[in-house]
């Protein structure tokens, strides 16, 4: 079957809320309005209003709210609708949701779900387009998962809301659209899994979100001039998966990593940090990191375009690497 | 910081005369319908498609941007959200270089940096727009902290919506400004809804003027549609305020005639509730009073006539602005 | 989660029967009593340098743990602060356990991974004790919210400081808490201070329950070292809560006899404050009823003995618990 | 003049309120009790309450006053006390602060400076311990700075101040009674330059803070056995001194980044992968990140000291780099 993305993400809360009488969701206008991105639409009149709460802006409380509860043996899915405002509830997140159990000696699990529209390209500017995903990087305790495709958003929200850790599920909001193949029985994603999204030798493309788009047109590009990029789509941001990533730099030899956000404290300098820590010798040249620019993100069109990565900078990045 | 040298300033032809603060009905009539031609240009240049992003907008609220910021003088500034196209213009933002910024354009107020959300203009007092709900609370209390330690008896506005008055930086702000006295007036703009939420459904009180009493604050609720009510309010806390005595919170009811953004069309809403509030438009309501002392259908219409013809011809400036290069983006990140 | 196999259950040989929440007068000081030596000890043992990192202690406020707390039953749930000492004790968690945590031993409460700031023990319902003011308000919030959604019963008692309703956290926190009708009982230990600064250098309002009215919650202000009163509010807030009745804000005035943290040595303090309040001691004040209802000062004096006796009974045996190994911190970061 | 961390601090704050009136002191008990870590002791007493402000314990409030009376033209220096608690006032540093001047399109600077204490070793546990400054790094629009000697100190916070942008002060609690030399007549820091502390030729050892002076152990243990470690302490966290980096790693053909974090999002990671990415072909070995473990920070006494960076495990990267 063919669906959206936000498609596949809806029938998964679903099926999580059919499944599981622990579950609900909680967030701002989730319930009557279905989300301001419509992730949760006709959730509420088929749960009721007892399993999706509509709730006060109130970002750390709809936080502390789900620490709460899952603390109490619920499993909730909180929406921050933008990955911007977790800046908001920053302290429930890393200081509280991170950390209560190991403060705690292991005495309890925290099954939290948080859901949040992320990343840049639809002229919100600086304070509704950034990728969150970077600022919890240094939090040990935190799973972090961006899927770019149905199937990856289907499974990946399954096994996060069956995860007894917090999770911060960020959903790219220029992806909702995109369409692709979610099977009758869709399946859990394992989480910490990368996927090979195309197969290659010369050197290894590792991307996320909308930035594995980009990559798959660059490799296509390329292809035609004989150059053939193995492209990844991390689908996990934490953990990553350096065995996924150093396996197939053993054999491309390169590494480029994409990411929609500048360099300093992301996702792509942790990769390339430690693949490179790990398989030295196995580098032909420097990894590229394909990034946006050191700057806010710009509202102008030209401006914001050319903030976001794209194929012509990966192939680029690539013919430098290769020199070809 | 380089601001003469912006394209902006010699481009705008808009004549910033509300500057002046003057406060004849004539003058706030021009003050809304300015605002108002603004916001139905915005609407009517993104249903077209020629207007990118979020657009939040504020037909029905002019009268509570016009009645405070003409109740301001030089110095004195203002803070605002997202919906925050009035109270920018109401302070003396030129129409063309508001259009520009709408648009993404070189010579926009922020030189196409900030678009929609982030109207900013620092030389009317304008501190800027902001699009995390509650977040510019806390940043109006340092606008009046630098007032209170410069002794400059200057008074900071602050609008914000209903839906605000619940997140954290609310609490700490009307707190802090109360605790130090601070010439600050926190304009809560009561538009009956957060987004799609009405307000019952998200606020276990009703009248959120109320809440000053966990401050030690002065609060009171207006009629937000009433101009020459808010102006007088406004008049009077400010006039308080610059004295010494501190800040206020007022809730000025009123109504969101649109939707929350562009893609709402606003099914939340009881039938009824829009068309009985249409009748309480601010600029009928207005106009009434005029009609009702003196002025004739005549002048009204003309008046329309001309500020329409100001707002458009403001536009199409606008529109004629080259957008900025990608390269521009570079620019402005830090301060030399 | 691990628990049962961990060395603290076993080693601990703490009665936990304050589980089962007596409340006669003997009851009452018997808990007060555990908490006061054990904070004594703590005290003692950073003054000879064997307790390491940041100590609150809460000497003078244990009448609003035990009054609270003792309201509880079987399910619910308790969150607090830093200076959490007292209510995590009050729960029920045993007293050698939350010895081991603030000497950092193996079969402490969190088996050494938290210290002082954090003793926590969810067997008994004390949630977590948290090291940033007012983050735990929100977090109280969920389990009362569990509670509601399970329709199990179950309160919520949430304990923090005078200076904590500054914080946005509670002012979302109280608003949440409302607006769902949860049943949680938020307890403002008003003991006159944040760290150095008295409540009237922060706060506009005197009477902190006052704020309850922001979000159309009950509220009053009791007096927090009568722990009969305390008691008596406790079970009224509580059994109104568990029966639907919502949340409610309570403004326990108590005192801290010690400073702020370990290296305070209260010199903030007007004279003659520490002497006034120190006759207002909690078991003093209850002592003193005991006597008058019939107690002798022998039975009293061989009760504190008792106690005395059981709890360095309980600190040796937690100082005979070894460190965890170094290799213990990778533990715990993440549930299989 | 020998002084201490604490004492060079207060006299630069002293020195910078006397010289500009528009600099004012804001925090919690800032005033009467010169702060919770006495950085500011006696300044009320010199200055007055007009000048050092007490506030509520609202750090939203309390960055929100200081964004605003710097929009205002005013050059406030606010106290965050414990950086674990810029989480509470995240969204006012990185999506206010850091973005106001490029959202307005270069209208105004941002002259704000915000102290806090950072760091481990105290036993604070993991709510008070730590190293705050890798939340920031995704984040332009902020300087972050982080001295490890009195000088260094006295001169970036003069800098910090001077500078018409926001800066994180970042000052390690465990070194505030760190001694060393602060001359008569004290120097501005730049920021943005690295500082060489110990010359030398086999390996470079980038270090911040507390992490400087196990470098430093290090290098001394090493060169009883002849190997001879270049030490640069960064002082300046962003924007990163790649210039005084790189030119290091193309003499000594090694790097090795010491920090107190996990590795993750980190600048040891930023660090590293800009650096491969200019000098790989000076590399002679894969750079290695010397780190605190991947988990929060714990409270037991041989917990917390070995999560902690020590000076064996940066003689034992060294050894490994260096086949010694
Ligand atoms: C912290 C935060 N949470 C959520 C949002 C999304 N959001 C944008 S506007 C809005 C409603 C605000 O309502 P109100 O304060 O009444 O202002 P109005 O839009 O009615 O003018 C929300 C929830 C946001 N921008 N920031
Ligand atoms: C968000 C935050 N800001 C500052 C601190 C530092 N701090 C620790 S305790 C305290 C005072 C709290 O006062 P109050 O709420 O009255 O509780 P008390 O300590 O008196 O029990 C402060 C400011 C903190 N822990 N968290
Ligand atoms: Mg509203
Ligand atoms: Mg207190």
């Amino acid at each position: 079957m063919i669906v959206t993305i936000r498609q596949a993400l809806n029938r998964a809360l679903g099926d999580a809320l059919e499944a599981d009488p622990d579950v609900f969701i909680v967030g701002e206008d989730v319930a009557g309005n279905g989300g301001v991105f419509k992730v949760t639409d006709g959730l509420l009149d088929r749960f009721g209003a007892d399993r999706i709460y509509d709730t006060p802006i109130s970002e750390q409380a709809i936080i502390g709210c789900s620490i709460g509860a899952a603390l109490s043996g619920l499993r909730p899915v909180a929406e921050i609708m933008f990955a911007d405002f977790a800046a908001v509830c920053f302290d429930q997140l890393v200081n509280q949701m991170a950390k209560i159990r190991y403060m705690s000696g292991g005495q309890t699990g925290l099954p939290v779900t948080v859901r949040m529209a992320n990343g840049g390209g639809g002229a919100f500017a600086a304070q509704h387009s950034q990728t969150g995903e970077h600022w919890f990087l240094n939090t040990p305790g935190l799973k972090l998962v961006a899927p770019s495709n149905p199937a990856d958003a289907y499974g990946l929200m399954r096994a996060a809301i069956a995860d007894p850790n917090p999770v911060l599920f960020f959903e790219h909001k220029s992806m909702y659209n995109d369409k692709g193949e979610l099977p009758e029985d869709p399946q859990v994603v394992e989480i910490g899994r990368a996927a090979i999204v195309r197969p290659g030798e010369s050197a290894t493309v590792v991307a996320s979100q909308a930035m594995v788009g980009k990559a798959l047109e660059a490799a296509e590009q390329l292809a035609q001039r004989g150059v053939s990029l193995e492209v990844i789509d991390l689908r996990t941001i934490a953990p990553l998966d350096y065995e996924t990533v150093g396996a197939s730099v053993d054999r491309t030899n390169n590494l480029i990593a994409v990411q929609e956000a500048p360099v300093g404290g992301s996702w792509a300098s942790t990769l390339v940090t430690e693949i490179v820590g790990r398989h030295f010798e196995s580098l032909d040249s420097a990894p590229a990191v394909v990034a946006s620019d050191d700057t806010p993100v710009p509202f102008g069109e030209a401006m914001e375009r050319a903030w976001l990565p794209d194929a012509d900078a990966i192939v680029s990045a690539a013919e430098r690497l290769l020199k070809v | 910081m380089a601001r003469a040298e912006r394209k902006g300033e010699d481009m705008s032809e808009t004549t910033t005369q509300v500057r002046e603060r003057a406060t004849g009905d004539a003058d706030l009539l021009r003050a809304m319908l300015e605002i108002r031609f603004f916001e139905d240009h915005c609407h009517e240049l993104f249903a077209a498609g020629l207007l990118r992003g979020a657009t939040h907008l504020g037909q029905g609220q002019e009268a509570v941007s016009v009645g405070f910021c003409r109740a301001l003088g030089e110095g004195d500034t203002m803070t605002c959200t997202y919906r925050g196209h009035a109270a920018t213009l109401a302070m003396g933002a030129p129409i063309d270089r508001a259009f520009g910024e709408m648009l993404g354009r070189q010579g926009g107020l922020c030189d196409g940096k900030g678009g929609s959300m982030h109207l900013t203009d620092v030389s009317v007092g304008a501190l800027g727009a902001f699009g995390v709900v509650g977040a510019h609370l806390p940043i109006s209390v340092g606008a009046a902290f630098a007032a209170k330690y410069r002794r400059s008896g200057a008074v900071n506005v602050c609008f914000f919506g209903d839906g605000a008055t619940n997140i954290g930086a609310f609490h700490e702000s009307l707190n802090f400004a109360s605790i130090m006295k601070l010439p600050l007036i926190f304009v809560c703009e009561n538009n009956l809804y957060g987004e799609y939420s009405p307000l019952a459904k998200t606020t276990p009180i009703e009248r959120l003027a109320d809440r000053a009493a966990s401050y030690g604050m002065h609060g009171e609720r207006i009629d937000g549609n009433e101009v020459q009510e808010v102006l007088e309010t406004a008049r009077r806390l400010v006039s308080r305020a610059r004295e010494g005595g501190g800040p206020a919170l007022v809730e000025a009811m009123t109504y969101r005639q649109k939707g929350h953004a562009r893609s709402d069309p606003g099914a939340y809403r009881p039938p009824g509730e829009l068309e009985e509030w249409l009748e309480r438009d601010p600029l009928t309501l207005l106009e009434a009073r005029m009609l009702s002392s003196g002025s004739t259908r005549e002048e009204l219409e003309s008046l329309r006539t001309q500020v329409k013809e100001e707002v458009d011809a403001a536009l199409a400036r606008a529109q004629s602005w080259p957008e900025p290069p990608a390269g521009a983006r570079f620019e402005d990140v830090l301060a030399a």
